[in-house]
């Protein structure tokens, strides 16, 4: 079948519903409205307004109400409606869902996930556009995991449906429609935990995720005019980090790129950094280049362009790490 | 058995006129001149709202919810408001904002995707809350200053029925109560947080009640009746100036409009309820209130929605003559001190864009 | 003006017995087996916090609340409960947790600083909660599974009296009242929340009546009269377990203790106030109903006392026996699917502390 | 004077309320009770019930209210009681305290101050060690202090308290009374965003913060036997970080190692060894090494021991740095 990255995650909690009679979706407006991007659309219609429920506006309940569900071994799937408002979700995700497997002594899980549209570009309003996936991959216990493409996102969104972890699902808004391509019909599962190689190359590895991988190939690309063969990583899940696949390729291009829309300041991009030089460090040529948000807080509409990197950022960073 | 008490449910929402306009027997009403005043910013209102969906459509300005409908609560309780009294609303309040003194083009260009500050010299109110619930401790932190600097003043904290949900909302209306500030709590109850109808936000039977779980006197209020709703918060903010501590309003209105231009309203809610709702639009109930009182000039509305698309043309002209955002400007609003550190980050930032030509 | 309707004041506690332990006129009291069951968990208890505290003091335990003059409320709701039924609860519910099922050993090696769990088959209980209020919205959860899956059984939430004030306390609550959930919420108003007296807590006369504000009925009662705390919950209980949607309960005691042996209690309240709610202690007011009653056997509290301390000192040896926690099952209890690279990482910390002879 | 971590807060906390008639100080129990570790002892009495406020227990509104005290021109002094309900005041700090400026175009300004004691190894009960600064380090526009000293303690708390920015001021609970030292009586400030040479050295760099700043001191005793002289850098703020004095510190000696009790991914060790990489790559000898909590949740007490850095756990890998 042909989708884009929206329907394939409502095709994926389709067939959850359908096949794991302990899934339940629920958050704010999933129910007759279909969400606001309409990822539930439909999905009360088929399975009744029990198991695809609205609640009140009220995040961090959203979250706690999963993990309670969860410790009674149903399998919630919780939507917030803007990644900005995981700011509200912190406590109960961090110092309850994250840690209820290990204050039970394993004797219960929070296999649930939580699922949220993330970042910028979109000119939407105030605390809208903001990507918190580093608030919460330096929060062990709880995996964290942003599709790239339609493929993934089903995949990707069953595999964190049945895994016995909780896992926070972002999902890139900017490319929710971006583009459709032919997807599997029924279940698959793309393995959590794994980055995936994007774009094969040998001068530099440039390492994105989400919406950002859409804009690395672009460079990679562009580059490829400048006989620049750019290795293109989507990390997939940036929590716990599949290190491993991206040292294999610095290990071979000696030179490397990441990339976020994210805040620069304790970013993700700085785990990757930090892993590259720990585990690759005699292979590497040049400084690894991060192009990301600014050190500041997401700007207004008007300025938002500029701060989200775009393809010629990219491509300039990847120019100087093969110049340095 | 037999020990449990069931919850109360015994309110009648506060009424001035009935819903042809006609006074109520034995109230006592506003002046004419107020009543006027209050009819002048529900006229603004509406074509505020007309102005800014249009602007929307044309590309101009970004996502915006409409506040048609809602012109009673919203003048009603702003013209209560004195010049020294603190603002804290949210996305549905703008026009509270302009009746506060917050020039139209301020929220244009907030919806333009620019800065929308600073708000002149001397208009109290905290930005416009796109978080829900987050301006309710704020509110009750502008309170607890007025009480301690012992300034005759009030806040208001206005939210919707949706955000009486959130924890925010407890913990700052619970605040306010516990230390006995001056915030009056204002919750535009009306009928719809996006999808989400009020029966299934709350069981309680009114939001009004919420004010006695935090030991305030309450009010529920026909949020259609600007008259009603002036008097109540009128009452409501001089006992908070006067020291007598918090109070709690829900004016029970109607959303006519989407919830925001990106909101499809008829997936969630039948076209007759909004039928039925636009038969008690206040704005046309305002003015049969006026036209009874024989205080309606002929031709006002008219004149004044004349004025308004005039000021408002003038809002949007100067807004989109305002040059865009740079990123400069967003690090000179990341710190008030910035560090060295920071400076030499913003510089390196500023060359990366200078380097790629984005700047 | 008068349009504001002031907050009412009109609970009573419910007591079905007077201080010195008579029945009160026409009440229904629980069975003669009933209230020695409750008798004998207040009993024990009142030994178990003895023997914590005592186990604080020789450095054997961590910091430690004590329980003492709650058991009345503990043990009341404890015996009320069913197997099926969940408990959502603090660390100043450690006794409804022991009368739920959860063994003694595993609340002493919590406060030992190992794992506690998992709690026996068949227990349904939360971890206990550290975070305040956060226990709120997951007991909705656990509600709302039981109501989708049909079970008739019941939640129950219990918390503090300082807990009440935040945000998850209010979303919790709300949610299961807005969703009709088998919920019981139980706050045990101790009048203090650390050094934070109950009035200046929250504005409202009440507690109970918070309930009120999410559409569910309360009740008010005396948390030292152990059978109306049992009589009240029963009903809760079983109104939710058949359906019937939750409750609100606000039981009225007093930490006769520290806040937790860290806790200084003599900085913030006058001996006076302590040594009036000494003699008001709910165990010697069970004791006298019992013996009003004629069902107290001779020597039964010396008795109960002997057996606890009996099962005390064997799960204090079972605790202290089991192995010192370790960083593999740290991680072990981290992720129940580790990753590949998650599992590099684990073998890369062990290998750091085996080089430096940690492990 | 003389005086340990808690009484130089204290000590800061009372110089402010004396001189700075808009300085007010909020929070859960730090009235007549003086707060759980009596930073607050005592200024109730002296400065009033108005001045001195016990909050309702409610992180998120005591964030809120210190918001809108700021709003208004005071400047108010928040207490969060443990570090670990950090988590709650995300929101308000995040989406609000951190942005006021930025939304008002400069018109409202959030100076403000949030204190906490953090940080392990004081067998508290469950999340009551645990260390967030990343989470703030990565949310521009509030500056993140951590003091390593009585000394630094009052200088930084008093230069917080007059930035006009707002700043979390985390205090490392392990050393409260951990020893006592000489500081200057009355008003004396130490700069934000300036990170300090605790000692000086030449072979390797190690870059601490709070506590761990005297593990870290310990470690570089212990290895001047072994005949290596470390360099201790004192980060003092990590947000805005201070990277140009620990780049400096780098290209002297060529090697380094980060330390921190919080967990280890993406955490403000990440963003340094980014720092160090970017800017000091060719002075580079060895990997950084990152000594740091495990990718955990903070573990319960019975393993706290292993999880915060110890001295071995330092020295050992300024070690391996040495011989890499
Ligand atoms: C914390 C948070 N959660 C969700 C949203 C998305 N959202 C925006 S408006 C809205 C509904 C608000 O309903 P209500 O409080 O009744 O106000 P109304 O829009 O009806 O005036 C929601 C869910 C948000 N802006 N903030
Ligand atoms: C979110 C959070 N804030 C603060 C604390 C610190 N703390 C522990 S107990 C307590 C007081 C609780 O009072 P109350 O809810 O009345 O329960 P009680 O201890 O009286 O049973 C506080 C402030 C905490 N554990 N969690
Ligand atoms: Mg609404
Ligand atoms: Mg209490």
């Amino acid at each position: 079948m042909k989708a884009n990255l929206v329907e394939a995650v409502q095709d994926g909690l389709r067939i959850a519903l359908r096949e794991d009679p302990d899934c339940l979706v629920l958050g704010e407006d999933v129910g007759r409205n279909g969400g606001v991007f309409r990822a539930t659309d439909g999905l009360q219609q088929e399975f009744g307004d029990q198991r695809v429920l609205d609640t009140p506006l009220a995040e961090s309940s959203i979250a706690g109400v999963g993990l309670g569900l969860a410790a009674a071994g149903m399998h919630p799937v919780c939507e917030i409606q803007f990644a900005g408002f995981l700011y509200i979700t912190m406590n109960q995700i961090g110092s309850q869902v994250a840690r209820l497997r290990m204050r039970t002594g394993g004797g219960l899980k929070a296999q649930m996930v939580i699922r949220a549209p993330y970042g910028g570009n979109v000119r939407t309003p105030d605390l809208h556009s903001d990507s918190f996936e580093a608030l919460y991959a330096h929060t062990p216990g709880i995996k964290v995991v942003l599709p790239a493409t339609a493929y993934a996102a089903k995949g990707l969104l069953l595999a964190a449906i049945e895994d016995p972890d909780p896992v926070l699902f972002l999902e890139p808004m900017r490319i929710y429609r971006g583009f459709r391509e032919e997807i599997p019909e029924g279940r698959y599962t793309v393995p959590l935990g794994q980055a995936r190689v994007a774009r094969e190359g040998t001068d530099v590895t440039i390492v994105a995720y989400g919406a950002e991988v859409s804009t690395a190939l672009e460079a990679a690309e562009a580059l490829q005019m400048e006989h620049i063969e750019a290795e293109v990583i989507d990390l997939q899940t940036v929590a716990p980090l599949d290190a491993e696949t991206v040292i294999g390729s610095v290990r071979k291009t000696g030179r490397a790129v990441v990339v976020h829309e994210a805040a620069r300041p304790v970013g993700v991009g700085a785990e990757v950094v930090a892993r590259i030089q720990e585990e690759a460090f005699y292979s590497l040529e040049a400084p690894v280049e991060r192009v990301t948000g600014w050190p500041t807080p997401y700007p207004f509409v008007q300025a938002e362009g500029l701060y989200v990197p775009s393809m010629a950022r990219i491509a300039a960073a990847v120019r100087r790490t093969l110049s340095a | 058995m037999g020990y449990l008490r069931e919850a109360p449910n015994d309110w009648e929402p506060l009424r001035l006129t009935a819903e042809d306009g006609k006074p109520l027997p034995e109230v006592q009403l506003p002046s004419a001149e107020t009543a006027l005043e209050i009819f002048r910013w529900m006229v603004f209102g509406r074509i505020f709202d007309q102005r800014m969906l249009s602007l929307q459509r044309q590309g101009r300005i970004g996502t915006i919810g409409s506040i048609r409908g809602q012109e009673a609560s919203a003048a009603g309780l702003g013209v209560a408001l004195r010049q020294e009294d603190w603002l804290a609303g949210s996305y549905r309040e703008l026009l509270t904002y302009l009746v506060h003194g917050v020039p139209a083009e301020a929220l244009i260009t907030l919806y333009r995707g620019g800065v929308p500050g600073p708000f002149p010299a001397g208009v109290r109110a905290l930005p416009v809350q796109i978080v829900i619930g987050a301006q309710m401790p704020q509110a009750a932190g502008l309170g607890l200053a007025l009480k301690l600097r012992q300034e005759p003043a009030a806040v208001v904290a206005c939210c919707g029925d949706g955000a009486t949900s959130e924890g925010d909302f407890h913990e700052g209306v619970n605040f306010a109560g516990a230390h006995g500030l001056p915030v009056v709590f204002f919750v535009q109850n009306n009928g719809w947080a996006i999808s989400v109808p009020r029966a299934r936000q709350t069981a309680s039977a009114t939001i009004a009640q919420k004010g006695f779980a935090y030991g305030m006197p309450a009010a529920l209020v026909d949020g259609n009746d600007p008259l009603a709703v002036y008097e109540v918060c009128r009452e409501a903010l001089e006992r908070a100036r006067a020291g007598g501590g918090p109070s709690f309003v829900e004016a029970v209105t109607y959303r006519l409009g989407p919830h925001t231009t990106s909101d499809d309203p008829t997936r969630y809610r039948p076209d007759s309820e909004v039928q039925a709702h636009e038969g008690r639009d206040p704005l046309p109930r305002m003015r049969r209130y006026l036209e009874a009182a024989g205080i309606y000039p002929d031709g006002l509305q008219e004149q004044l929605e004349e004025e308004a698309r005039t000021v408002l043309g003038e809002a949007v002209a100067a807004a989109e003559l305002r040059p865009p955002v740079t990123p400069e400007q967003m690090f000179d609003l990341t710190w008030a001190k910035e560090t060295p550190q920071a400076q030499r980050d913003r510089e390196r930032s500023i060359a990366e864009l200078r380097e790629v030509g984005e700047l």
